[in-house]
């Protein structure tokens, strides 16, 4: 089947001249799409950051201001500092109790939600439900659940015959029980989220590998997970940089104690900078922690993205 | 066993819709080849979905091998489905999308991939196992989703328009397959078309639906002879049978079809009456000299088609095209005013109201030439 | 066998549901309760009596305070979704050259704890005079990195060929954008509207800073307000505060869950 | 009214003192038509500190700012502000009718610089009902370290799921029993003399604080609430929790809701060692620079009001702060108060006790917040078993260094 | 002007793969109807795709109306496409689909809704205007992209197997209101098809695509009179052409293609040596007797297929299956024997290497017999 009809000359392949303005214009449209957002990083984001990477090699009189250049002084030093290290400690400790536990809880209570059950609207409802409380409201009502005499977490644990636990005193639980509030803070949403995902997967697929007599918890393994990896790769991301920058159950429930033991790096720099008012050493903090979560969400994005199937 | 039974099966989407499908009762066999066809809408997938139990029976008994289905899981049919948009797993490869049932079924890797490679190879498919259904052409996922449903080998097995994407000369060869396969596993087939050519030589018997009614059940051939009404008669066939009204005198025993047209036929049941007349477009002959059945009259061609093999023209009758085929290339203009000759053996008979057959052609085989063909 | 099925399902989806609703309970029952009650540990009020909502009320202009709140969260919310579909549009819609670099710089500025760029923000906001003005509680989150991820990923399960059918209908991008990738996304608009929606209403930090005057100010800060920092809180009014200012969140969520479902059933794709 | 001077009072009270505070300042707008006190809440000491951090000295600054006791330094030196002693002398106030040991602690070489406004003190709260049932004598509560261990044990064998002693991780506490003892948090004489530059509290009197607790710790007799104050109360409400140390301002909420009879007592010294007094808590008021004279005189008006008698009175009913003006106690308010709950009188009593010492002055340092977070660890450590006297060292040692680091700042 | 030029066009997907077209050349003339077929995968979509401007063109020049337009966006196009897998608006109802084009391009109102009620009377859609696209069948989505397309009126259509999901009977009627759609509007027409009627009938012109390249462009009749190699040969034309190796014998000018099958033939440019010989399955006749053009030979049928108004059989010459298709009704049984009848005339004849046509069937129309019934 060589030697088609085609034998004509090879046209001059006069390509009209483009200018640059014409070549870059899907560039243009795009950025035209991304002006509002540019402009506003720029102003509420960007500039913060370099200030704060410039604040970071500065030592800042007690109005904030930068006075005596120190260089990468206030790294080194927080690199030295037991302190410093706990709360990065502290840190990673708390994101591998949350992320992989909202995660996987709120994929549970989707996957739940998502059968076909008169009244199921009611509970979606109810899953969804902590995502209308405050962290504050939230945080003071779990002070209540902790609470260790009266609390209802250790009357029930009593039930059992479990010795009381001081939950947000004792050094060995209080990172457990703030991430307790914090998975249950987390779920209204990551739930949300993961059950839109789940509606939005092509109903054929399901009928396809039913008639094939896929179980339940193949068509879990082999359908839905892979067709939720989007969904489920944007959770882990935004779970994961919401727990690097975790704040306000600290502040409300533990102050970061005891024994720093829950003191995470955003607590440790809002006290830096709110109450030491320590400008230089908070901006050092928040660089460190800005690279941290870099790398963190570079390598999901470079090892996870790779097994999520788009469209 | 693996017969699919249909007890007076309705369906409607959502109570305030019109019936879906109405009534339908029909009895497929184990090992059978059911074709099913019908116009565009008229319920065929909704059919295949209800049987597949993906699509709940609103009123009805649905029977599998004896018991009745109506509440059983789609995997506990044991059914196989080429869907007619494909429903191919995005995320998985050919391969993958190919033997996903095979997996869940724990077939062993070899038998897996022994069949895969075999299903690959009659669909052409090798070159691609490792893309995803994304990177493919219309028809080759056409044959992906085909390719699914013959590795699995289940005892009954639906197939919707699963070769409309195919080229002929593939699809040729895949109507083979599929029939080989079907009968080597001695799979209820329950095969909706489009295709005339694949209702026609494919299925055991054939069910014409209309707007969720059953017309016509029967073998194929059977029903392109015997139309039940005019809709099996214009649906079944390509091009479609001409027809016209015309008045049958019992008398003369004539049919006049127009002032100028008039056939004589003998039809001693029928009396004296308006009447739908039906005649295939190749059943409208190149006059031949000396023949005395055939009544010649005079056409002015108004559109011709070269088929290649075929020529079709079509012409006025009354207030209705009429289309001919003939055989071979034949460069006609339109405009041209040409000699045809018609057969009244050859012509349908349709009651005017009710529109259902009361005489069907006596022509159909050619009983003496194929005592002269054969050795 | 499915009656069974059926009926474990909803015996763990009621205790589930009590699990998680708990909280949301028990900090209802506390609005109920006096200090005292509350102090000794009792989980149901005595009585539902409405002091402690008489007193909230009271205490604070928290009328005047929630329609501020749900003024600002509506602005919020309608900013962000109009600058953050723009943006996640560009992301997924038009390719150009340096676009995952863009987007990588976009998610990047989700890893700034906003802790650390408030003071930096306040300062700019006051030199743009916004001190005491919505603009300065509404317009620096119109642009969040989240919006966009989130809008990026449903974008992208938006099937090609529709971008392709409206490219040759004659639509700019523009015009897609708005009467194909819109409203096809609507469960992911509405989503991201509720979460805009309830963080803003939930904000607290920011706008205590931005705002001096009790004309601008929103719901969460009346609700700090009743809980004093030397002396023993009084939860039940505290509660009686929550509770208010918790309703019309969880009213936003319950409509918008309902607007979810339907937007499901006719945005769905295929 | 347009033509009345407006005057903006950023502050940070929440709760039944906001309510008290609001009264305050209606009648103060009611008084009078020529000032228009408009009172802004600002959150927290720390967040509203940080945000006046930013707009003092600018036109955003409020013309009165109430800050924490322990900011005082820091508004002291930022420029920001005019020493009130300076109306005071211009207007010939009579300083004399404030609390003394109150102005004692805003004087700073020889010039009150605010208006005190929200003072109180740590207190020792106890069950009463308990103690009976423990044989100790309801009246005669405990006085030195090893009175209150002792009672501490009997409370916690009488009373089933009692513990004895609470002690919140809450660092003002920790400065309470340093400066009872009359010892010093900072040197330079508590920051009064000079700029401070090292910490002095990892003395034996801070080592005597800490070895204290330890015992108890070990008796089992000290209850741990963490950072909770709201755990600390409910525990003591329920009985839970026999003593515990609790600001002064929380005492009226405590006598309402407990069911059982609450005493007051001072709180605890060592056994060897003389009561010294406490220091002040609270929040005083600063006038901002660079306003006109008139606001500033206008401003300055309305603090005089906040510090009259019957404010004041009205104030510490309220609030359960103790009046700044001993004016206040004669006002009938007070004396039906006191009679209904003569509890009230012991704290004022331990204030009034108190010694004029640079120890019961209070520690004046820009850093105190920083260290308060510092100590609060040294706290933890405690209840975590570790050494001791390293711990109170290591939190000296961060003071140090964070006063070392602040001076290289600040020196240009 | 609407003409699309396209000089040596190729593409490929990503850099490693292999091309998907390779060095396209064709003009296709403004008005002009033209269809390209292919087997599945052959580069159909692709190319449409890059006309439609969806595709980047990898090498070579699109020019339409004369101007280069390789990076013109769709819209600066003004073409009008129906896709294959239809990508119908699943949030718009079937009227907004369809006019969504037009409400784009500032369409009048009235015209709209004149338009889109012609589109939809012709396709049957009427009752379906308020239907979102998951309520419809596969056929009735497929004729929503139809109308979308129709109601647009570019100059410039592009249509993806548009009538796949069809029934036979609609399909007829589509085939002629598409045609004079495009005759109206003198709109140039790039028409995909699978369909062997659709590529005869519809197009001006016809392309054959196989793996990327160019097989053959031309009439539809010419080429199937005259493919130009056997890959034509086999492709257009249903059931496909019959082929098998011959001996040509120069000298005796026979064509020999067993011991016992041989036809004399005269080929005066060919030399003796082996070609591949094809015959067109409806070139099979019914042995005449005495008509000394015709070789009978006796075959043994092996398989039967009835299509009501041909009949296919096929038998085994040589190692390969041939097929005949014979008008009418033919009750044959796998394993009879019949006598069939060759002739000479209609055989193509290959090249063995180059698979190239040298020498194509020469009885093409019934010239003579046209005479006879032309009026
Ligand atoms: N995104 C892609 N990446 C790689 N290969 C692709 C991609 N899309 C299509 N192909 C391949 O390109 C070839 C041509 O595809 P195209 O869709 O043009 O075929 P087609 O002629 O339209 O076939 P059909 O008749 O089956 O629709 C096919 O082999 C297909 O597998
Ligand atoms: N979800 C639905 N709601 C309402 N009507 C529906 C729904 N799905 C299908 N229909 C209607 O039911 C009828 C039968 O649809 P079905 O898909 O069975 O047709 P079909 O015979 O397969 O047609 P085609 O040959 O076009 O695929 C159609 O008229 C269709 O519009
Ligand atoms: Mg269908
Ligand atoms: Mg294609």
């Amino acid at each position: 089947m060589e030697n088609p009809t085609t034998t004509g000359q090879v046209p001059s392949l006069n390509m009209p001249y483009r200018t640059f303005w014409e070549k870059t214009r899907r560039f243009q449209v795009a950025l035209l799409f991304l002006l509002p957002s540019l402009i506003l990083f720029s102003v509420f984001v960007f500039y913060p950051l370099f200030r704060t990477i410039y604040l970071s090699f500065f030592l800042t009189n007690q109005k904030g201001l930068p006075t005596v250049f120190v260089g990468f002084d206030n790294f080194i030093q927080l690199f030295q500092s037991a302190d410093f290290l706990q709360s990065v400690k502290a840190t990673f400790l708390f994101i591998l109790y949350t992320v992989p536990a909202s995660v996987v809880i709120s994929l549970f209570l989707a996957l739940l939600a998502n059968e076909k059950l008169k009244g199921i609207h009611f509970f979606r409802t109810i899953f969804a439900s902590s995502l209308g409380v405050s962290v504050a409201a939230a945080s003071v009502t779990w002070l209540f659940i902790f609470n260790p005499t009266m609390g209802v977490l250790n009357r029930i644990i009593s039930l059992f015959g479990i010795q009381e636990i001081n939950w947000l005193a004792d050094p060995h639980w209080a990172l457990l029980a703030v991430s307790m509030t914090t998975i249950w803070l987390n779920l209204g949403f990551s739930f949300l989220i993961i059950f839109g995902g789940l509606q939005n997967i092509d109903q054929s697929l399901y009928e396809s590998s039913s008639i094939d007599g896929a179980g339940y918890f193949y068509q879990l393994r082999r359908i839905t997970i892979p067709m939720l990896s989007p969904t489920l790769f944007f959770i882990m991301t935004v779970s994961l940089i919401n727990a690097f920058q975790t704040f306000g159950q600290i502040d409300l429930l533990t102050g970061g104690g005891p024994g720093q033991t829950t003191n995470l790096m955003v607590y440790a720099i809002y006290k830096d900078a709110f109450v030491n008012f320590n400008f230089g050493k908070a901006s050092a903090e928040v660089v460190i922690l800005f690279l941290l979560i870099l790398i963190v969400t570079l390598l999901q994005f470079k090892f996870v993205e790779k097994k999520v199937h788009y469209q | 066993m693996s017969e699919v039974e249909l007890l007076n099966v309705s369906k409607l989407y959502g109570n305030k819709q019109p019936y879906i499908i109405k009534n339908l009762d029909v009895n497929i066999e184990s090992g059978e080849f059911f074709v099913i066809v019908g116009p565009s809408g008229c319920g065929k997938s909704t059919l295949l979905r209800m049987i597949a139990g993906l699509e709940n029976i609103s009123e009805g008994v649905l029977r599998i091998g004896g018991e009745m289905a109506n509440h059983w899981s789609p995997s506990q049919r044991d059914i196989s489905m080429v869907f007619q948009n494909y429903a191919l797993y995005p995320h998985l490869n050919v391969r993958e999308n190919i033997v996903f049932g095979l997996r869940v079924k724990k077939i062993s890797p070899e038998e897996r991939e022994k069949r895969l490679l075999e299903a690959c190879e009659m669909l052409n498919l090798t070159a691609y196992l490792n893309r995803k259904p994304r990177e493919l052409s219309g028809g080759q996922r056409q044959r992906v989703a085909l390719a699914r449903a013959i590795v699995s080998q289940s005892p009954i097995c639906l197939m919707d328009e699963p070769l409309s994407n195919l080229d002929a000369k593939l699809r040729a060869h895949m109507r083979g397959e599929i029939r080989k396969i079907q009968r080597q596993f001695g799979t209820t087939m329950i095969y909706v078309t489009h295709d005339q050519v694949e209702a026609m030589t494919m299925g055991d018997r054939m069910m014409i639906l209309n707007q969720g009614k059953i017309q016509q059940i029967g073998r194929p051939i059977d029903i392109y002879n015997h139309p039940a009404n005019t809709f099996v008669a214009s649906f079944i066939g390509s091009p479609q049978m001409n027809m016209c009204e015309a008045y049958y005198d019992g008398n003369s025993q004539e049919i006049r079809i127009n002032k100028d047209l008039k056939l004589t036929m003998t039809l001693p049941k029928l009396k004296t009456s308006t009447y739908i007349i039906g005649l295939r477009p190749e059943y409208i002959h190149i006059p031949q000299p000396n023949n005395p059945n055939q009544t010649i009259v005079q056409v002015e061609i108004n559109h011709v088609e070269l088929l290649g093999n075929d020529t079709l023209f079509s012409f006025q009758i009354n207030d209705q095209q009429w289309i001919a085929k003939w055989n071979g290339q034949w460069l006609f203009e339109p405009g041209d005013k040409i000699s045809i000759a018609l057969d009244a053996d050859e012509l349908c008979v349709f009651d005017k109201d009710t529109r259902q057959l009361v005489h069907s052609s006596t022509r159909q085989d050619h009983d003496e030439l194929q005592k002269g063909v054969l050795a | 066998m499915m009656a069974i099925k059926r009926g474990s399902l909803y015996v763990v989806l009621i205790l589930i549901a009590l699990l998680l609703f708990f909280p949301i309970i028990y900090a209802f029952l506390v609005s109920f309760m006096s200090t005292k009650e509350v102090l000794m540990g009792h989980l149901i009020p005595k009585s539902f009596s409405l002091t402690n909502y008489i007193d909230a009320f009271q205490a604070l202009p928290l009328l005047h305070s929630l329609i501020n709140s749900m003024l600002v969260s509506i602005i919020t919310t309608i900013g962000q979704i109009i600058v953050c579909s723009l943006a996640a549009y560009a992301f997924v819609f038009i390719e150009f050259r340096g676009r995952q670099f863009l987007f990588f710089l976009f998610v990047s500025t989700m890893m700034i704890p906003w802790e650390a760029s408030i003071i930096p923000n306040f300062v700019t906001v006051q030199k743009l005079g916004w001190i005491n003005h919505y603009a300065a509680l509404t317009i620096p989150f119109f642009a969040t990195a989240f919006g966009t991820f989130l809008l990026r990923q449903h974008f992208k399960t938006i099937p090609k060929e529709l971008h392709e059918a409206s490219r040759m209908a004659g639509l700019g991008h523009l015009s897609f954008f708005l009467k194909v990738v819109m409203p096809v996304s609507k469960t992911s608009l509405v989503t991201l509207g509720i979460y805009c929606f309830l963080t803003t209403w939930n904000s607290y930090l920011w706008p205590l800073l931005v705002t001096t005057d009790e004309r601008s100010r929103t719901a969460q800060i009346g609700l700090r307000q009743l809980h004093a920092q030397e002396n023993v809180t009084q939860w039940g009014v505290v509660m009686a505060g929550v509770v208010i200012v918790a309703i019309p969140t969880l009213l936003v969520l319950f409509l918008g869950q309902k607007h979810l479902q339907k937007g499901l059933m006719d945005g769905a794709v295929k | 009214d347009d033509n009345r001077i407006q005057i903006v009072f950023w502050h940070s009270m929440a709760g039944p003192p906001l309510e008290a505070l609001n009264k305050i300042v209606n009648d103060f707008n009611q008084s009078q038509d020529e000032i228009y006190v408009k009172p802004e809440y600002q959150g927290s000491y720390e967040e509203s500190l940080a945000k006046f951090r930013r707009v003092g000295g600018t036109d955003n600054a409020p013309n009165i700012y109430q800050a924490q006791d322990i900011g005082s330094k820091y508004m002291i030196e930022s420029g920001d502000i005019v020493p009130v002693q300076q109306l005071m002398d211009e207007e010939h106030y009579n300083m004399n009718q404030l609390e003394r040991n109150i102005r004692n602690y805003y004087t700073v070489n020889g010039k009150l610089y605010s208006m005190p406004f929200n003072s109180s003190t740590p207190v020792v709260l106890y069950n009463a009902d308990a103690f009976k049932k423990a044989g100790l004598d309801p009246n005669k509560p405990p006085e030195t370290y090893s009175q209150f261990r002792e009672a501490a044990k009997k409370l916690t064998q009488a009373n089933k799921g009692m513990k004895g002693f609470s002690f919140l991780n809450y660092p003002w506490f920790f400065e309470e029993l340093l400066a009872v003892q009359g010892g010093e948090y900072i040197n330079q004489n508590n920051g009064r003399t000079g700029l401070a530059t090292k910490a002095t509290f990892n003395s034996q009197k801070g080592l005597n604080i800490f070895k204290w607790l330890r015992e108890m710790q070990k008796d089992g007799t000290l209850a741990n609430y963490g950072t909770s104050g709201d755990n600390e109360s409910s525990g003591f409400l329920t009985q839970k929790v026999g003593m515990f140390m609790s600001s002064s301002a929380s005492m009226a909420e405590m006598f309402k809701n407990a069911p059982f009879k609450v005493g007051v007592a001072y709180i605890p010294r060592p056994d060897n060692i003389e009561r010294q007094g406490v220091v002040i808590g609270g929040a005083s008021l600063w006038l901002s620079k660079g306003k006109s004279a008139k606001e500033e005189k206008a401003a300055f008006a309305f603090m005089k009001y906040m510090a009259s008698p019957k404010s004041q009175a009205d104030w510490h009913i309220h609030t359960g702060y103790f009046p700044i003006n001993p004016g206040a106690y004669k006002e009938p308010i007070i004396i039906k108060n006191y009679k209904k709950t003569p509890q009230f009188k012991v704290a004022v009593n331990q204030f009034h006790d108190t010694k004029s010492t640079y120890a019961t002055r209070g520690p004046m340092m820009t850093l105190m917040p920083q260290s308060r977070v510092i100590m609060s660890r040294a706290i933890d450590d405690l209840y975590q078993g570790k050494n001791l006297q390293q711990s109170l060292d290591t939190a000296a040692d961060h003071v140090n260094e964070a006063i070392a680091q602040m001076n290289l700042a600040n020196k240009k």
